[in-house]
């Protein structure tokens, strides 16, 4: 059944909690303070996510002590965090490791960390990409010491690590002698270290892991190669909802900043060289939109094409969350170049996560792949 | 139209299976057919009764359509040189014209025996409708009308046509348009083909000399031209919106698609093969993101709460549809220099094309996209003005007399 | 020395009497008839090109007959030719094939056939493209039967011959026992038929040939690989030359055009719509000209990197002029559509041009070969 | 200037041996060596004697730079922070301001003892810069301003600002300023640096509150502020254009081609990779055809039939620029996501920065080229209406008083 994209008054009203929360405890000054602090986020502001609106537990289910929600309500979530520029460990605990493990993870773990999780009370972080400057999965190199028993040892690095720093589990892919497995590292695991990134984008901290013999506890049993492919699927078109949010939420503040800035005694949004800017931006905004609901709405009906969607979306909504960014500073003239103003904020958000799991061109491939172009 | 009551849908069928009782589609030509659909009142189910309709929800056409085809394997669909008249004269002859008219041209109409066209566009009017400068002056009980229409369709098969011309030249513009309906074999009535890039001409121009026009066919009042003209073309954007829902890679990007699949190999060196392959993805996912914006209108549509969606389709499709050929005639590479159809004049037909041939016609064709039925530049800005409420250009044009307002 | 981009008072002399004269004999209705006709340009029009302004042997030496004038008059010329769509065989002629013979031919050739082409009397063209898709010189296949003897015979296909279907003389590029050479096949020889290829853009004929047992003459002596390479150099050059007139006129067609025409009481070039399009085009046209300049300055100028110059000009004034072309049609609106107004006409010219010796994509990765990107 | 007298070359390096003779380089500090250039008429050359020139075409200034170099390993240039003074401050003051006013001044700006800065855009005036609202009021022999200037380089570093404010409202808005140089330690004075996106401040704020400037300090006259202005920007102009001609290769493209000839092998996939190169590709044919066309427009100016290549750079350039910075990012991949130098705010400085770390700090810095020193929007109002001809936009603030022009 294709996805029909229809919201339900359960989902408008999850929207609207939401949005209503993020602009009480996430406005622009909440996000420039997190932005400057050292954890990168309001540790409050994350007990509140999971207490008072189970969010951070939004995708684990509720045997795990999470709100047991899909891919329709995680799109709303991350639409509404990208349009307020949220600084919390949600991508990095809420969608990335509790996907990996709700998909590779045994049971015990399962058992032992989602309600963690739900909680608030553990941060995970997925260590996944490596120096090599690769994103696909035959780019991860790092090997497990060791065979066939339950716990071996770490010596590698690991880097761009979602709020690696501040992360109480680390998820660590690597191969062993059986595949591509996911295993375990606890923060005061010996041998391990890690280091902030000094992020071009100061709303999502980023960290570099290294192992020196670092002991490691095997969690999936067998290759997850596969699965790991469907996780990473699910981060993209996660992270395409956030991009739609912050590409609506920058259209908006180009349209307002539009309609109240005169110049030559006229709004400068009535000269069409800036409406028309206005109206492309809009354009794409929207196809992007489609992209990234597809890509959820997709996953919430198991499509069997859900990853060739989210490549998609990762691919489109990357591209046109930048631009949307890129515009909005020119359409702010002057103002929009400075500390001061939001614009920036957004824009090197969006440069970010353009990178961030493969830019455009790395998901365009993907998708001529699966396509068979 | 939609606090128009529902019929019970058995009693609907059986209206249906009565007509069909006596005139059946395998043994009844199409004219004759459809004059008798009319006679019982299923031409526009939402018309008045003995108008061709039943005065019932518009939706409920669909069941009309239904019961012929389970009964029939012929079925006498609008013939395609009459839906102007179908989907847009119809809707406005019931709206404005006398009983009498109505009682003509309805039927004659939906039969298809009378083909109409719609001659609103001029030559210096083209964005700007309103500002048309064809004449119509009062003479006796007539109008004596001269002046030019260009892109009119099927007006070189035309019976009848809808015009809109200038009654008033002192008044501001959209006040001084009068609306008529011209019977097309009237003296001084004169189509041209109009030749397009691709060499076919899908349009006319129509000139006027001196044609008399009795002030009985006019519709609406004197100097309310311009508000029977929305009339009609509301009825446009309602017979070309909600196009049926393709699926995933269907549609015209297929032809791309099997472009690309069959190019020479060898041809493109491997990295510009790469290249390629990324313009053709990038192509593959616009169309496709088209294809799921519409069901996203739609969806918005039927959930009450329509978005913007609609509105960007238009802006997005020409682009993306251009480019598309671009990319066609480019993976053709060397057989993209050829024209394989020549560039002959004739009145455009539907004759079949090979892919290669269809693709430079339509990296031809596809260059009005962004044209026809608003520009681009006018789509941005309604979506800049209604969509993101922008403030408007300052305008020379309103509040002054037609006459008096610079024009080409 | 780099070039200085300094037209002398001649060069301007030269650019007013070949504008002036294609004014007279290549106005829109000339073009037409031309384009509607068998032979494709006019043969008084192409005789006062040769006798009255010398341009038909512009880059013959005078001893061979010609003008003896070099790159920079050439682009002079092509420019304007560009600008007025000039129907007639002079890239094909007075470019392609004389360059050939210039280049790659031997003495004797050289003195029997340059002073035909500059007197006019001579069309030649060099039969260079196979049917294969491929513009680069290691796509040539076809194989010139025999070895060691000066006379020889083809047996095959080349495609898109400039002028072919009224060619007198076809140059035709072959490999042989030495490598690349030049064959001379005359246009009565047995085996040879030629096929008008119902062209895209009217205004340029392209002829298919083939040739079964076909006698030719080798003409050069030795591999001309590196030769034939500046060859197709100057012909991308002279091209870009021509696409920079092409596209300097469709800008000020369109620029007249939105001057001209009111909606909504107000010429449409004073929306910034239309007005910013419109500056976009003048940015592009003007570095289309620095890029086709410098190739023919260079080439004047013998300049070491002249084939990577002709590469970047081909590369850039295809897809400037293809864009303006393009705009031009949108800025005249549903005129521009119509088969009687002019816009369609550079359109074709531009789109055709581009494919041509190699579209954008393929002259960017020479270009970064060269550059060693 | 252009019809200055040139002077005979042996006489003019005559005067700079006999400068040299009295304060060499190598021995004299910079403040001091440049008053007595000054004092020698060898400034300026082509400002009056007297006043730090010589009364003479302004190309011979290169002799007098060419001779020093001949005779001295230390050449004092113009120190940067003095630039705006020494190309903007020192044209107005000779034109406009006393006797007494030029002696004072001209000697201290030219010798760098005095830094100026230029103080016209205002937060609500950017591209409409002559729409300002900062206020002068006329109290006695003085003038009261208050209000706020913004983009003003080196106000920190300044001793004295070029500044034009609002002395009446109540006529249309070019004929209401007035243009004064203000000390810039008068009380009311505050400068606060202005940070951009890139964590630094190459730019201040300046804001006026009650700042006294006496009726002296105003150069031309009151309500002729505008006109004054314009000579301050003409050379801006003349200061910022004439950048060398680079050599093929060199520049800014060098170093996106340095970042992806040392890219990380095997970090793209071999189908991406064709893709990056070809987008370095294009940035590097549009960094040439840039320079390019600056040697073209020189060519053009030289031989007196300047065109619109000199027009078209500033647009270009902005969006090159953007996009080769942009490509450098991608290219880093991975790294792109590292910000080495962080944000810590700070006044800008012109420390060394490795090539990675300078394509993240320009990628930011870019984004500000097609904003600052006119819009791209405004460039292509200029090109389109000034180079190309066509028609203005309708305007609604001329011939209105300042005052009823609507603003933000």
């Amino acid at each position: 059944m294709p996805a029909d994209f229809v919201f339900t008054d359960e989902h408008d009203e999850l929207r609207k909690t939401v949005r209503a929360f993020l602009q009480r405890r996430s406005d622009e000054k909440a996000v420039r303070a997190s932005m400057s602090s050292e954890r990168g986020y309001d540790a409050e502001v994350w007990k509140q996510l999971a207490e008072e609106l189970g969010l951070v537990g939004l995708i684990i289910p509720e045997e795990h002590g999470g709100a047991g929600f899909g891919a329709i309500e995680l799109l709303i979530a991350m639409e509404e965090m990208g349009r307020a520029l949220l600084c919390a460990p949600f991508l990095g605990t809420s969608v990335f490791a509790a996907n990996a493990l709700l998909t590779c993870a045994d049971g015990v773990t399962q058992k032992e960390l989602l309600p963690k999780i739900a909680s608030g009370a553990c941060i995970a972080s997925v260590a996944y990409a490596e120096p090599n400057g690769r994103w696909d999965l035959a780019g991860i190199t790092l090997r497990a010491k060791g065979t066939g028993s339950s716990v071996t040892t770490l010596e590698g690095e690991k880097t761009l690590v979602l709020d690696g720093h501040a992360a109480h589990v680390l998820l660590v892919v690597a191969r062993t002698d059986a595949g591509l497995e996911l295993l375990r590292v606890d923060a005061g695991a010996a041998g391990l270290s890690r280091t902030s990134i000094p992020a071009l984008d100061l709303t999502r901290k980023l960290a570099h892991v290294s192992f020196k013999n670092t002991p490691a506890t095997r969690i999936s049993s067998g290759d997850q190669t596969a699965s790991f492919e469907r996780v990473l699927a699910l981060v993209c078109a996660a992270l395409a909802a956030e991009q739609v949010g912050g590409a609506q939420r920058v259209l908006d503040m180009a349209v307002e900043y539009a309609k109240s800035r005169l110049q030559f005694g006229r709004p400068i949004g009535s000269y069409q060289g800036i409406k028309h800017k206005c109206a492309e931006m809009l354009v794409s905004v929207e196809m992007a939109k489609s992209a990234a609901y597809n890509a959820l709405f997709g996953a919430a009906a198991n499509e069997p094409d859900f990853v060739e969607s989210a490549a998609l979306a990762k691919a489109f909504c990357s591209e046109a969350y930048f631009r949307a960014a890129a515009e909005n500073i020119q359409i702010h003239g002057g103002m929009g170049f400075t500390w001061e103003a939001a614009p920036h904020l957004y824009f090197k958000r969006a440069k970010a996560s353009e990178l961030l799991f493969g830019d455009a061109a790395h998901h365009r491939e993907a998708l001529a792949n699966h396509v068979g172009l | 139209m939609a606090d128009l009551r529902e019929m019970n849908e058995a009693e609907l069928r059986g209206r249906v299976q009565k007509l069909l009782a006596e005139a059946h589609p395998e043994r009844t030509d199409s004219i004759a057919f459809r004059r008798k659909q009319y006679e019982h009142g299923l031409a526009w189910v939402h018309f008045p009764e003995g108008y061709g309709g039943l005065g019932i929800s518009p939706k409920q056409q669909l069941i009309v359509l239904d019961e012929i085809s389970k009964h029939s394997k012929v079925v006498h669909h609008d013939p395609p040189a009459a839906t102007i008249g179908i989907g847009m004269g119809a809707p406005t002859v019931l709206t404005y014209a006398s009983d009498a008219q109505k009682k003509y041209h309805l039927p004659r109409i939906f039969s298809g025996e009378d083909i109409w066209c719609q001659m609103f566009s001029e030559p210096s009017a083209g964005s700007d409708v309103a500002g048309l400068s064809s004449r119509a002056v009062r003479d006796g009980d007539d109008w004596i009308v001269n002046g030019q229409k260009v892109w009119t369709s099927v007006a070189h098969l035309s019976s009848w046509g809808m015009l809109i011309v200038r009654t008033d030249p002192d008044v501001p513009k959209h006040d001084g348009l009068s609306y008529f309906i011209l019977d097309m074999k009237s003296p001084g009535v004169s189509v041209r083909p109009l030749y397009q890039i691709t060499g076919e001409a899908e349009f006319n121009e129509v000139f006027f000399d001196n044609v008399r026009i009795p002030n009985a066919n006019m519709l609406g009042k004197e100097g309310q031209g311009w508000r029977v003209a929305i009339t009609t073309l509301m009825n446009e954007r309602v017979a070309i919106g909600g196009g049926g829902a393709k699926k995933k890679g269907a549609g015209a990007i297929s032809q791309l698609v099997k472009l690309w699949q069959a190019r020479k190999p060898g041809a493109l060196s491997p990295a510009q093969e790469v290249m390629m392959r990324d313009r053709v993805t990038r192509s593959w996912m616009d169309n496709e993101l088209l294809r799921i914006t519409s069901q996203r209108a739609r969806a918005a549509q039927k959930s009450g709460n329509p978005g913007p969606e609609g509105s960007v389709m238009k802006l997005a499709q020409a682009d993306i549809n251009k480019h598309m050929w671009e990319i066609a005639v480019d993976v053709l590479g060397q057989d993209g220099l050829a024209f394989e159809a020549g560039y002959e004049l004739r009145q455009s037909g539907f004759e079949g094309r090979s892919v290669e041939a269809l693709a430079k016609y339509q990296f031809l064709r596809s260059r009005a996209n962004s044209i026809e039925g608003g520009t681009s530049e006018i789509m941005k800005n309604i979506l800049g003005e209604r969509v993101l409420g922008l403030p408007g250009d300052p305008r020379v044009d309103k509040d002054v007399p037609w006459k008096d307002v610079p024009r080409s």
